[in-house]
This record gives C-alpha cells, sequence and structure tokens, in this order.
C-alpha cells in the first residue's frame, strides 16, 4: 500500500503532523511492528501489508502527550477502540490525524503454520499465500492464514478518520458468538475444566494487558496495592483466574472485541472468549451495544433501566 | 387491502343482512372482508373460566389462520368481536392458558395472539377514517335522528376491547355524523340488553329493554343501530319501540350500494 | 382443594382485594332479580359459603353484561365468581339449567343462533 | 501499627446469656493490633463510656472495636465517647454481636464463636480506619419555597419571622393556592377567605419575604446550604411597578371568552385579568393565547385604558439566578380528571360537578354569586347527591390507590351547609365508610346527620343517567338495607380524589428528591422525619407529601419551617467525611465515575501531577465532598482503584473479607 | 445427594446500609433466627460492593457470597442498587460460564422493614449452600496454605 507511505510521507514533510504512527518492517513480511516515524528517512521502513495486524490506537494515548499532531493508521475495528479511548479522554482528538486504511483481513504467521507449513522461509501477503519453505514452495489460502478475529469482522466502515486510503471488506463469515454458545451448553464441570486447562497455561506475561485499548489504566489494580493484590506472579491458580476475570470485568462495556488479547498470547489463551461472554450477555439483557461505535454513548454498565434482568437470571439461564 | 373476516353463526343464518351490507360496504370503501376457510362458532358468550380451554379452541383456530395469512382478522358481531378480543387477550398474556391451548391444538407454529383482531367499526374509524367515509357518503342521511346502542359486549371490559371510552363511546356517534344523521346521546346507550337471558326469562330483558327505549326516544331518537344481533332481537321485543337496523344496513345506504347488496 | 378454593382457582379471582362498596350491586342490571346480590357473591366467598352460593338464582339472572366488572374500583370481579359457581353447578351431572326438550317451545321466528349458543354456554355442560 | 482497645458489651443478659462475652474478650486480645480487651455489662451507659476513656488514656489507643448492638443504634454514642477522651470518632468500629448474633441465635458456643468472628472483623477494619475530619460547608442564610398556596404561605411567614430571608414561587398569578379557592373550611366553617387573606397581606408586606408569581423554578444545582436555583419569571405584560389595580383593562377586555381557572371552568374571565379580587399581587396577567392583541396584532384596548401606563405587550420572561441554603416544596394538589368515570355522567351532564366546584358555587365571588343553582338550566335543585370516593381507593389504574382523606369532611360540610341554607333541600350522600379522625370531626360529621338530616347511605354509586326532563337517575347500593337505589337528582357532587400537582415530578427531578408511584414526595423517615427529604436541604410541606387537610397542612408547613430554621441558623455544616476519594496518580480521568455518581459531586480537572518524578498534565477526578454522599457507585465503576470511599475503602473491606474467612 | 450435616459454610452476606443492614437488625430484633455462617459486612450501599471482593471472598475460602440490596427504586442514593444489580448479573453470569456453580452466588433485595424476609433468604440460602457442600471447585484453585 504505497499510496499509505506516500500521503504519509506527504503530511509529515508539510508539517500538518509531527510524527507518524505505523508499521515497520520487520526482518520477514510477516512481522511488522507497530512504530513511530519522525523523519523522511525513518519513513524508508514504513510497511503497510495484510501481515499489519497490531491495533495502534493505544500508542495513541502515550502520543497524545506528545506535542504535536500524530498520524495514525486506523483499520476498520482499530478505529472503535480510538472512539472508545475518546470517550474515555484518553486520547486527544484535536492531535490526531486519522488515514483511514483499508483492510480485507489480517493474517497470522501462526495461521500459516497450523495449516501445517513448516519451514518457512519467506511468505507473501497475495491471495493465496505464496510461501517458501525449506522444503519448497506451497500455497496457503488467503482465508486459511487470517486471524480468527477477522472471521467475525466488525464490517468495512471506519467510525472515526480524517481520510481513508484502500478499500475494506467484510471478511466476516462465522458467528461471533458461536465458541461462547459452545461454552455456555456444557456442564459446570466442563466448564471449569476448559478454563482450568486454558488459564493454567497463563504465565502472566501480562501481553494481553499491555496490548488492550480498554487495559490502559496508568496503574493496574493488579500493580497497586488498593485491593491488596499487587503481585508480581500468581501467588496461586486462583488468582489468575481471578485476574482474568477482573480484566475481563474492567473492561466490560468498554471492550470493543478487536481481539488483540488472543492475538498476542503467547500461551494462546483464547481471552476474546471472556470479551465475548460479557458482549453476548450485554447484547441479550440489555440491548445490542457495540463499544466504540458511537464517542457519546453512555456504556452498559454505567447505565440501567428500572426493570432490568435481576442477577437470578443467570441461574434460570436467561443469559444463554 | 384485504382482511381476515369472521362472519360467525348468526350472520349466516339470521342476520344475513348485517353480513352482506357490510361486505358491499367493504368494496365501496376499498377493502375486501375475505371469509376464514374454516371458522366455527366462537361460543357466543367468552367463557370466564381460567381452566376452560377446550371452548376457547375455535377462537385460537380462526386467529391462527388470520396470522397464517399475516392479516388483521375482522368481525362483525360484538359477541364474536367479544370473545375473539378475550381469547387473544389470553394466548397474548396468559401463559398457562396459551401453553394449553397450543398443546390441543398442535399446531406448525404456536399462536401467542400475532393476529390483531378489529371490529368492523374500528376498520371505518381507525383504517378507512370517519373523514373519508364522510366523503365516500352519496345518500347523507340527513336530518335522521339516530341513536347507537352498544350494549355491553361491544365495550366491556374496557381494558381489552380497547374499542372506546366503555363509560362515554363516541364510535358509534360520529359514525352517524359521518353518514350526515344526528346522533341522540343517551344514558343508556352501554347497558345491557338482556342478552340471552331472554330465552328463559323473556320479561327481564323485556324491561331493560323498554327502559332503554324509553330514554331514547326521551332524547328524540327516531331508530336505533346496533352491532349484535342478540342487541336487536330483543330491542325489537319492546312494545312501541324505536325501530332497530344493523349499522351495516345505514352505511349501505349512505354509500348507496344498498340495493344490490342482497 | 375445597370448594372456596375450587371458586378461587376457576375464577382466578382474590375476593379479599374487595373493600365493600357495593358498586357492582349499584350497577347490576339484574339486581331486582337476584337472590343473593353481587357484592355478597364476594362476601360468600370469602366465608367459604360456597354451598349457598351454588344454591343461588342469581347465577341464572346474570347476564353477563360485565358492568360489574367494568366498574369495580378494586378490579374484584364479581362477574367472575359468579361464573365460576355457575361453572361448578353445571359441571356436575344434572345441574344443567337448561335442557335440550325445553327449547322448541321458546324459539320464535327471529331468534338468533347466538342466542342458543350462548345460553347453552352459560346454563349447560 | 494502630494501638486497639477491644469492649464486649453485655447488654444486660440481651447479649451475655448467648454469647460468652469473657471469650469474645479474650479472643479478642490475641488479634494484630489489639492492646486492651474488656467487657463490661452496659457499655453505652456512663460507666462503660468512662471505662472506654480510661483505656484510652491508660492504653494510649489509636482505634476502638465496641461488641454490642448495632452499629445504627449506638455508634454514634460511640463515636461521640471517643471524641471525649482525645480519639478521631472516626476509629471506632462497632462488630453487631446483638441484633447480628446473640438474638437470634440459641446455642452458647455458635453464637459466642460467631461473636469472636464479628469482632476480628472489626478489629482487622479498624487496623486500616485513618482519622477523618469532617468536611465544612458554608449556609446561605436564605430559604427558596415553591408553591404558594397555605402550606408554602404558612412555611415562609415562619421561616421570615425568625429573621431568615425566604423568597416564595408561585406559578400562576397570584398566591392563595387551593384554600383561596374554598368557600367555608370544616369543622368551624368560617370562611375561606376571611383566614386565608389576612395571611396572604402578610406575607405580601413582610420585609423578609419576596414572592415571584406567574414564576417557575427552572433549574436547581447545588447541595444543602448552597443551592443555587433559576427562577423563570414569565412575562405579565403588565408592569407591577407601575399598576395600580384599578381594575379597568380587565372590565374593558373585548376578549372574555377563557375559561376562568380559579373559578374551575364554571365561568369566563378576560384574556387580561386576576385570578380573583383578592389576588396578591393585584396586578394582572396578560394570557397571550387568549389576548387579541398577541393573536392577532390588532385591539390594544387595555393600554388605552390604563391609565398608569402598566401595559407592557413587549414584556419577556426573566431568569433570576438566586442562592439559598434549603428549599421546601410546598407544591400542592389538583383534583384527578374525570374523564375515565363517565359512569357519573360527569362529561355528559352539567349538574354533575366535582366538590371543588361546588366550593365556586356555593362562594358569593363564585360564578353563580353564591346561589345554590343548577348551571345548565339555573333552577335551585331540590334533590342533591353527594357521592364518595370518586376515583379514591381505586386499585385499577382509572383512579388512585389511597384515600384523599379530606372528602368525607368536605362532604358532610357541604351537606350540612346546603341543608343550612336551603331546609328544603334533600341531601344524599353515598359513602363506603366516613372516615373523621380529628379533633371534633366525627362529632362535626354527626351534626351532619343528626340535626341537619342529611341521608348517609352506605354503599357506592353504579351509574348516573341524565334524563330527558334534565334530572339525574342516580342509581346506587344501600348495603345496609341491601337494596338498589334510585333517587331522581337535580345535581350529582362527586368527591373527586387529589393527587399531586402535576408540575411536581420534574421539579422533585430537578431537586433529586424521591418521589413514589402515586406523585408524592417521599419522606426521609415516614413517622419520625415526615417533613424532611431524604435529599439534604429539601423539606416537604402540604399535600406535596400526602393527603392532607388545612389544620394538618399548616403544622406540617410550621415544623418544615422549623427544620428550615435549624439549618439556617447554622454558619457552617459538617459534612459526612465517608466521601469518595480519587488518587490522582491512579487516575485516568476517564469519566466513567461521574456517569454513575447520582449527585453530580465529580468533575474532572486538569492537574500538574508529579508520578514518580514524571511531571505531567493530566486529567484528575475530583470529587466535591459537599455533593458526596458516600453510595460508593464510582469505586466499582473505577478500573484502576483511583476511586475509594474513605470509611469502607477496598482494602477495609477486604480485611472483613479476609478476617471472616479466616 | 447427602447433605453433610457437619458441614458448616462460611457465607460473607454484604448488606446495604440503609435497607438491608436494618432488615437485618430487625429480623435480630424480631429474634428471627438464621444460621451463624452467615457473617454480614456493613456497606453504605450494595453499589460500593466490588466484584473484586466477591472473588476475594470465595479466593479466601468463602463457600457462598450474597449481597443484600434495597428494592429496585428505593436506594438510598437513588441509583445505587440498578448498577449493582447490573454489575453482579454480569459477574454471576462469567462465574457461570467458568464452571462455578450459580447457587453460590445470589443478590436479594430486602428492605428495612422486611426481616422475616432477610431471615427467611439467609436460611434458604445457606440450604442451599450446604447442598452444594464444601466449595471444592474454588477449593481445587485455592492456595492451601
Amino acid at each position: 500500500m504505497q499510496e499509505v507511505k506516500n500521503r504519509a510521507l506527504a503530511l509529515l514533510k508539510d508539517g500538518t503532523v509531527k510524527r507518524v504512527l505505523g508499521w515497520r518492517i520487520g526482518e520477514n513480511t510477516y512481522d511488522p511492528e507497530p512504530a513511530f516515524f519522525e523523519s523522511e528517512e525513518d519513513m524508508q521502513t514504513f510497511v503497510y501489508n495484510n501481515f499489519c495486524a497490531a491495533n495502534l490506537s493505544k500508542y495513541m494515548i502515550e502520543a497524545s502527550k506528545l506535542e504535536g499532531k500524530t498520524l495514525v493508521c486506523l483499520k476498520p475495528c482499530d478505529s472503535y477502540s480510538f472512539n472508545q479511548l475518546l470517550s474515555e479522554h484518553r486520547v486527544d482528538r484535536e492531535k490526531t490525524y486519522i488515514i483511514g486504511v483499508g483492510c480485507k483481513g489480517k493474517l497470522s504467521i501462526e495461521n500459516v503454520k497450523r495449516a501445517g507449513v513448516k519451514g518457512i522461509l519467506s511468505v507473501n501477503d497475495t491471495d493465496p499465500l505464496q510461501v517458501e519453505t525449506l522444503y519448497g514452495n506451497t500455497e496457503v489460502s488467503y482465508k486459511a492464514a487470517m486471524l480468527d478475529r477477522c472471521h467475525v469482522c466488525k464490517g468495512k466502515e471506519h467510525v472515526v478518520y480524517d481520510e481513508l486510503i484502500g478499500e475494506s471488506e467484510d471478511t466476516s463469515t462465522a458467528d461471533r458468538f458461536a465458541q461462547v454458545q459452545m461454552i455456555e451448553a456444557m456442564s459446570p464441570a466442563e466448564k471449569f475444566a476448559f478454563f482450568q486447562k486454558e488459564l493454567s497455561k497463563c504465565i502472566r506475561c501480562n501481553a494481553c494487558r499491555n496490548v488492550c485499548p480498554a487495559c490502559s489504566c496508568r496503574k493496574c489494580v493488579f500493580d497497586s496495592d488498593k485491593f491488596d493484590s499487587a503481585q508480581k506472579a500468581n501467588v496461586d491458580s486462583f488468582e489468575e483466574k481471578m485476574f482474568h476475570i477482573i480484566r475481563a470485568f474492567h473492561v466490560a462495556g468498554r471492550c470493543t472485541d478487536c481481539g488483540e488479547c488472543s492475538r498476542v498470547c503467547p500461551q494462546g489463551i483464547p481471552l476474546h472468549l471472556f470479551n465475548r461472554k460479557f458482549i453476548k450477555d450485554i447484547n441479550t439483557l440489555y440491548g445490542e451495544y457495540q463499544a466504540g461505535a458511537d464517542a457519546e454513548a453512555r456504556g452498559p454498565l454505567t447505565s440501567f433501566t428500572a426493570d432490568d434482568a435481576e442477577p437470578s437470571v443467570v441461574a434460570e439461564g436467561g443469559t444463554k | 387491502m384485504i382482511f381476515s373476516y369472521y362472519p360467525g353463526c348468526t350472520l349466516r343464518n339470521k342476520a344475513k343482512d348485517l353480513d352482506a351490507y357490510a361486505r358491499a360496504s367493504a368494496e365501496a370503501l376499498g377493502f375486501t372482508l375475505q371469509e376464514l376457510d374454516n371458522w366455527q362458532c366462537c361460543g357466543g358468550v367468552y367463557p370466564l373460566g381460567t381452566d376452560e380451554i377446550a371452548s376457547k379452541l375455535s377462537s385460537v383456530r380462526a386467529l391462527a389462520e388470520a396470522k397464517d395469512k399475516g392479516q388483521d382478522l375482522v368481525t362483525l358481531c360484538s359477541a364474536c368481536h367479544h370473545v375473539l378480543k378475550r381469547v387473544n387477550d389470553d394466548m397474548t398474556n396468559v401463559e398457562d392458558i396459551r401453553t394449553r391451548a397450543n398443546n390441543y391444538m398442535k399446531l406448525a407454529e404456536p399462536y401467542a395472539g400475532e393476529t390483531k383482531v378489529l371490529h368492523f367499526l374500528e376498520v371505518l374509524r381507525d383504517v378507512v377514517g370517519f373523514d373519508t367515509l364522510k366523503e365516500k357518503v352519496v345518500n347523507p342521511l340527513t336530518g335522521q335522528k339516530i341513536a347507537a346502542y352498544y350494549g355491553c359486549l361491544l365495550l366491556r371490559p374496557g381494558k381489552i376491547m380497547a374499542l372506546d371510552d366503555p363509560e362515554n363511546p363516541k364510535l358509534l356517534e360520529d359514525f352517524i355524523r359521518a353518514l350526515g344523521a344526528e346522533p341522540v346521546v343517551y344514558p343508556y346507550r352501554n347497558e345491557c340488553c338482556g342478552g340471552y337471558i331472554s330465552l328463559k326469562e323473556p320479561d327481564m330483558a323485556k324491561n331493560m329493554c323498554n327502559t332503554i327505549n324509553e330514554s331514547a326516544k326521551g332524547f328524540g331518537a327516531e331508530c336505533f343501530i346496533t352491532a349484535c344481533p342478540l342487541c336487536r332481537y330483543n330491542l325489537n321485543k319492546t312494545e312501541q319501540g324505536l325501530p332497530v337496523y344493523y349499522f351495516t344496513e345505514l352505511l349501505a345506504e349512505a354509500l348507496g350500494v344498498k340495493e344490490g347488496a342482497l | 382443594m375445597n370448594a372456596k378454593e375450587q371458586v378461587q382457582q376457576i375464577s382466578g379471582v382474590n375476593p379479599y382485594k374487595c373493600m365493600k362498596c357495593g358498586k357492582c350491586s349499584a350497577t347490576c342490571p339484574a339486581y331486582e332479580e337476584m337472590d343473593i346480590k353481587p357484592h355478597q357473591f364476594v362476601s360468600y366467598v370469602q366465608s367459604g359459603n360456597i354451598e349457598a352460593l351454588a344454591a343461588c338464582k342469581s347465577m341464572w339472572k346474570c347476564l353477563s353484561c360485565f358492568a360489574c366488572v367494568e366498574r369495580c374500583p378494586r378490579d374484584v370481579q364479581p362477574g367472575r365468581i359468579l361464573d365460576a359457581a355457575r361453572q361448578i353447578v353445571v359441571r356436575q351431572r344434572g345441574g344443567n339449567y337448561l335442557t335440550a326438550e325445553e327449547i322448541p317451545p321458546l324459539v320464535d321466528e327471529d331468534l338468533p343462533q347466538q342466542l342458543l349458543v350462548s345460553a347453552y354456554r352459560r346454563y349447560k355442560r | 501499627m494502630q494501638r486497639i482497645g477491644v469492649f464486649v458489651c453485655h447488654c444486660g443478659s440481651n447479649i451475655a446469656a448467648t454469647v460468652d462475652v469473657k471469650k469474645v474478650a479474650e479472643m479478642a486480645r490475641l488479634e494484630p493490633g489489639v492492646v486492651f480487651a474488656d467487657d463490661y455489662q452496659y457499655m453505652c451507659s456512663e460507666a462503660g463510656q468512662a471505662k472506654i476513656g480510661a483505656a484510652i488514656k491508660e492504653y494510649n489507643l489509636t482505634g476502638l472495636v465496641v461488641c454490642s448492638c448495632s452499629p445504627r443504634m449506638h455508634e454514634a454514642t460511640f463515636r461521640k465517647c471517643a471524641e471525649r477522651y482525645g480519639l478521631n470518632p472516626y476509629m471506632v468500629e462497632i462488630a453487631n454481636i446483638r441484633e447480628h448474633c446473640s438474638w437470634i441465635h440459641k446455642d452458647m458456643e455458635e453464637a459466642t464463636q460467631k461473636a469472636v468472628i464479628l469482632a476480628r472483623a472489626a478489629i482487622a477494619k479498624v487496623n486500616l480506619n485513618a482519622p477523618l475530619q469532617a468536611g465544612e460547608s458554608r449556609v446561605t442564610k436564605r430559604a427558596l419555597v415553591i408553591g404558594g398556596g397555605i402550606a408554602g404561605i404558612q412555611t415562609a411567614l415562619d421561616i421570615a419571622d425568625a429573621g431568615y430571608e425566604v423568597d416564595i414561587v408561585e406559578k400562576t398569578p397570584s398566591i392563595g393556592g387551593r384554600m383561596s379557592q374554598l368557600d367555608k373550611t370544616f369543622p368551624t366553617l368560617d370562611c375561606s377567605a376571611c383566614i386565608l387573606t389576612p395571611k396572604m397581606v402578610d406575607a405580601a408586606g413582610h420585609e423578609k419575604i419576596k414572592i415571584y408569581t406567574y414564576s417557575e423554578v427552572e433549574k436547581v444545582s447545588g447541595f444543602v446550604g448552597d443551592f443555587t436555583v433559576d427562577i423563570r419569571k414569565k412575562a405579565r405584560s403588565v408592569d407591577e411597578a407601575k399598576c395600580t389595580g384599578c381594575g379597568v383593562c380587565q372590565e374593558k377586555c373585548p376578549s372574555k371568552k377563557t375559561p376562568s381557572e380559579f373559578n374551575r371552568g364554571l365561568n369566563n374571565r378576560s384574556a387580561i385579568y386576576t385570578p380573583f379580587a383578592q389576588a396578591i399581587p393585584n396586578v394582572p396577567v396578560i394570557d397571550r393565547e387568549a389576548c387579541i392583541k398577541f393573536k392577532t396584532g390588532k385591539c390594544g384596548v387595555c393600554e388605552k385604558v390604563c391609565q398608569a401606563g402598566a401595559i407592557n405587550y413587549a414584556q419577556e420572561d426573566e431568569i433570576i439566578t438566586e442562592k439559598y441554603g434549603a428549599i421546601v416544596v410546598a407544591t400542592g394538589f389538583d383534583t384527578i380528571k374525570l374523564d375515565k368515570y363517565d359512569e357519573y355522567a360527569y362529561s355528559q351532564s352539567k349538574d354533575v360537578i366535582t366538590s371543588l366546584e361546588l366550593e365556586r358555587i356555593m362562594n358569593a365571588a363564585g360564578p353563580t354569586k353564591g346561589h345554590l343553582e343548577r348551571l345548565s338550566d339555573g333552577k335551585a335543585p331540590k334533590e342533591i347527591v353527594f357521592v364518595q370516593c370518586v376515583g379514591s381507593r381505586c386499585s385499577d389504574e382509572r383512579g388512585k390507590p389511597y384515600c384523599s382523606k379530606i372528602c368525607c369532611m368536605y362532604t358532610a360540610k357541604h351537606a350540612m351547609l346546603i341543608r343550612d341554607k336551603y331546609p328544603d333541600v334533600n341531601v344524599t350522600v353515598f359513602y363506603i365508610d366516613v372516615r373523621t379522625p380529628g379533633k371534633n370531626f366525627d362529632e362535626f360529621y354527626r351534626r351532619a346527620v343528626e340535626e341537619y338530616g342529611v341521608n348517609y347511605i352506605k354503599g357506592q354509586v353504579g351509574k348516573v343517567a341524565p334524563q330527558p326532563d334534565g334530572s339525574l337517575l342516580v342509581q346506587g347500593s344501600d348495603l345496609i338495607d341491601n337494596k338498589q337505589i334510585k333517587i331522581k337528582a337535580d345535581m350529582v357532587v362527586l368527591a373527586t380524589a387529589i393527587e399531586p400537582n402535576q408540575g411536581v415530578r420534574n421539579i422533585a427531578t430537578m431537586l433529586t428528591a424521591s418521589i413514589d408511584t402515586n406523585n408524592f414526595l417521599t419522606e426521609a423517615h415516614p413517622k419520625l422525619r415526615p417533613v424532611e427529604s431524604p435529599t439534604a436541604g429539601v423539606f416537604l410541606s402540604g399535600v406535596c407529601q400526602g393527603p392532607k387537610d388545612i389544620p394538618e397542612t399548616v403544622s406540617q408547613a410550621g415544623a418544615a419551617a422549623v427544620k428550615v430554621i435549624g439549618l439556617l441558623a447554622k454558619d457552617k455544616l459538617t459534612t459526612n467525611p465517608c466521601t469518595a476519594q480519587a488518587d490522582e496518580l491512579l487516575c485516568n480521568g476517564c469519566s466513567n465515575c461521574a456517569k454513575v455518581c447520582p449527585y453530580g459531586a465529580i468533575t474532572y480537572e486538569t492537574r500538574q501531577v508529579n508520578d514518580h518524578g514524571i511531571r505531567e498534565d493530566r486529567r484528575i477526578a475530583v470529587v466535591n465532598k459537599a455533593l458526596c454522599q458516600g453510595c460508593g457507585a464510582c469505586t466499582v465503576t473505577c478500573p484502576s482503584g483511583a476511586m475509594d470511599l474513605q470509611g469502607f475503602s477496598n482494602r477495609q473491606l477486604i480485611a472483613e473479607v479476609d478476617a471472616i474467612c479466616r | 445427594m447427602s447433605v453433610n450435616q457437619e458441614f458448616r459454610p462460611k457465607i460473607v452476606a454484604f448488606c446495604c446500609n440503609w435497607c438491608s443492614y436494618a432488615g437485618a437488625d430487625l429480623a435480630g430484633s424480631s429474634r428471627l433466627s438464621y444460621p451463624a455462617d452467615v457473617k454480614i459486612i456493613r456497606v453504605p450501599c450494595s453499589c460500593r460492593v466490588n466484584p473484586m471482593f466477591i472473588l476475594r471472598a470465595f479466593e479466601k475460602g468463602a463457600d457462598g457470597v450474597i449481597l443484600c440490596g434495597c428494592h429496585p427504586g428505593d436506594c438510598h442514593y437513588s441509583t445505587g442498587n440498578y448498577y449493582a444489580r447490573r454489575r453482579m448479573t454480569l459477574l454471576f453470569s462469567m462465574l457461570d460460564f467458568m464452571g462455578v456453580e450459580n447457587g453460590r452466588t445470589r443478590v436479594e433485595w430486602v428492605s428495612a422493614a422486611e426481616g422475616v424476609k432477610f431471615s427467611t433468604v439467609m436460611n434458604d440460602f445457606v440450604e442451599k449452600i450446604r447442598s452444594l457442600g464444601e466449595n471444592v471447585r474454588l477449593g481445587d484453585l485455592r492456595c492451601k496454605k
């Protein structure tokens, strides 16, 4: 997407923005990483390809404190996160220049590997993907290499931007809540076993917390003494459970379901399931709500109606 | 515009004219009453017992058929209207009755009160509109002083019938005005004619109808209109009673379709 | 279930909501013909005197006109109570107030079908 | 580390009979921080408190745990005690071992064990308590009374007589309210105007009272002691300073077809009008809906005839902003609409009237000049039927579930007055119950029956049928005789239910005062705080709180005034120190806490903070301590835990949880 | 299922100061008994109860946690219990989702006048927890020190 790069460079040069927040090319096509670019020279390493999955909106919290405008590239789903941060006064719209970049579903090298490809040397981002491996060349279909979250795409519209570059596509193919429903249908023992297995993998690396645009507290409760819950590592296995429940609760009604938590988890824990469960409950009990869709809207946990469901609805199975 | 239509037993028999005039008028006003294929008698009175299911099923069947057709269900007879609306209310709001009725009926899709039941007069007021009706009148009944007789079943219970204020209704009066005649308001227009009591206690019914008749006469009425064959039957038994017409007859007359109707 | 509970169940009415204002009796068009008056239907149920209620003439005089139901300020609905009592009587063998044989002499030329149907519903099993 | 003293109360045998108090003290001594523990017969007694005092001194205590009855009973007592002996009152915690323990358990061992755990939880909490200082806020020594009826006037007069400034805001063009519409008052039958007018004049002339008529409260902000209120003074189109109240404009006004509000629509008034002769202020208002000048631009008669030059068509609404320390709601009542009750034929016959309309008919200044006559044909009625409980005591949605309380008495009054003045008129009253509690009330009603021959029939009316001859056939029950009776009446009077004035819900919302399903304002306590709203600084006077008659209204008005005076007499108010507080280093400035705050106590400001050496401007939540009531809604909304509640902090509550689960 | 009569559950009851705590006081002054297993923690309002507290109780070995507040519409702070209701509904749903029996958590609205209700609710809740038995599930995760 040379167009994004050219435009960003132009805005940087004419002084509209002081810096560009985008992706820097990595060693391979598949590992670009978020980066700030402040000069034309810097911009040489700017890249926007189909592996640029990272949601950059959270970086705008820090960028908003810097002097001058920052140009940020947001994909449609990232724009929800930005909007949510805007509603919470965490980012400064005045100091942001948003290029809404086109997105047709982002790719994950993990999914390429999952497709059975071993010894990857290089890969491109075309459809289908051409993969060069130690054992010869092969192809992987774009859809198979797409991130799980892109299968439940929020749509091709940006909810906030200054200009749009590139086409987007709604890539949803799956039912967003299918997995949640599958777990809901389990017996308590099965549910417990499922999460026990998943969560016992957690090493409390805090990657999920660090990447999450909603989890943006200056200081996390798990690092402060406010609840006697400060810890570096888990003291016991309850605490990792508590950590994830509380984390999900703290972002409930604010999580845009961007899926970054699961994407970055080095242990592959499907952390987004917690958030989706809350989103599903909120939609069922309090009406459809998409965090970040409207920066002016009142969230489901900061509003109520007089005839809301009673908590006993859970025991009655009303949230399923 | 097409409505599902539930005529009821009497309109297929002693009150054929109530039905015929209504259909002719409907066509003149631009809507059609399409008779349900398989209607059965509603039973005449609404079964009040909470444990009565079987006697509500014929109504449920009619309601479900209208639902299948995706049409509102129109009826003319006060009694049918009363029974259908109340059973529909049960099916909407009373879980126990809904469950049991559906268990009996074994419909392809359970019925839960989806059909809207309308009295023909409601169609005139809310769908056609009395202003439009007035425009379509070719023989205005100018100078006629008409007493509207509502009776009890059309209006009560007010909450469920939701047709008009049960104590001070205006629907038939507005209808009379739309036909160009003058309505006569009298206090007994919503009091009972005696209903089915006339079978075993004809004197009781006669007494009650006398009161109604005297009151209407006293206020200067020249005739009654009603929507109910039973009301008409009872009112006709009074001595020196005012003539009683079905409201559809006057409607057909005013619209100029009376002659061809029967 | 005793008779009192039975009446309460069939009618779906809570007689204890009654504040004994007498508006039902004030409004009833068949009042003069009744041996037990509409407001008494309620007190008979309250005191459990269902036997007397089931033997009353009033139940055959009630017109089901719902005036008492419409105007009751407490939503007690005496008409429903009476109908429940009627149900109890009619459901018993031989409790019918109307038999097929009785009908022919009562019918005249104009009599609408709905009259017979209604009377059957109210008077006969 | 705290130095905690634990005091276990026997409460006679109330606690000691089921809880081994010695054991509780003994176990408490083992808890961290505890340096002293003892038990005593009655901790709340003077001797008990002295014991606490002695221990504070001797052991240099920094915190107290009293194991006794409910904190709702004696927390305040022990806090005061602590303060007396030099300890911060908020260093006291109560373990409720009576209501929550000894009174509900029978087994001594079990109860003792539970008492030990409850004590342990309280000790764990005190270990984390910090001394709190009750804050102070200023008091604006001025009160606002909303509503200028008898309730509002009396409250205002009482407050003003105590030397404080009071403003009355009245929606209509004159003060006086419902009472000014009444003819006579029960049970003494004084003329209503004769006793009310002097009070109106007093209020108008009082140097401490300012009256805003034809005005409404538009906005309220602030809190107890310091409310800011916007009052909309609607354009009168008449200059109050210039008008002499001569009345010529009203006489000459060509638009005279507007139903008179004061006379309940029974006759008409002019477009420029004062509602009644004794109106205060005696300055007319132009009803712009009815005025020909405003509707067509032509006319201007009033301007021409006004010698004082007081007419001002260009006058505009004015917003007045004032500060008040206390607000009294005295918005009164109206009768319910009768359109859902047409079995009584109210909309069908002019001769079926409400009791309030009868007041106007009986009044010498009313539409019939005080002659009792039928509004349909002007004839004198010979047979009058009164129907009680019209719309009152109705559990369906047509009416009101409550008893309107005043109808039995005013109906007896009407019946008596009619029989007195027109002995040839038959008067029948249909009643369900006659309710006459009150001084000389039942005697009054009995007089109506015994001396004046009013015919009381127990039973309700089912239908009123207007007859062709103009009479009204009333069909009712006589439950005593078990008869249905029919009366051919000339007039029917309906004792119509009363309901709170329409605008009260809006006012309650502005004041954040709670209101019940019937739109009556809720009192802080139904028995012990009947004139206070649960919202501090808001007081209730008159029927806005519940149905009441004039004597009750006046006594409640006085009571509300005393509460206001008690508040205004203070220079400063102490505020509850158990309020929320944001830790500026943790606050994200996300605004979610402000969204759930019911008092609007949280605002945001940009502040420079020093976060471990990093200085930056941050958006920080700031809690207004005077507004915060300490519910804690914000603390849970805050994901970072920046928002905490003093006195019930996260760590304190977690310590209690831990102590219980240990 | 056999109920272990020896089993005495640990139950934490959070009660709002204005309604439910007063309701508990009324239960006490009316001598309406309920099991001693229930220990009450006073909070100003049901909306003060942080999910952290409930999880903490489970972490520390509680077998059941109940939250009592004013009836919806009657909150002393006018809206607190409405927020509490949403929060607890979602939290309980999440616990259920993770396989924690939902019988171990409950919300009840108890007014200051409902001493009888308070006692009935507590008896019922304790009975429920007793039938569920010791909180084995969360116990597995608990660090037994």
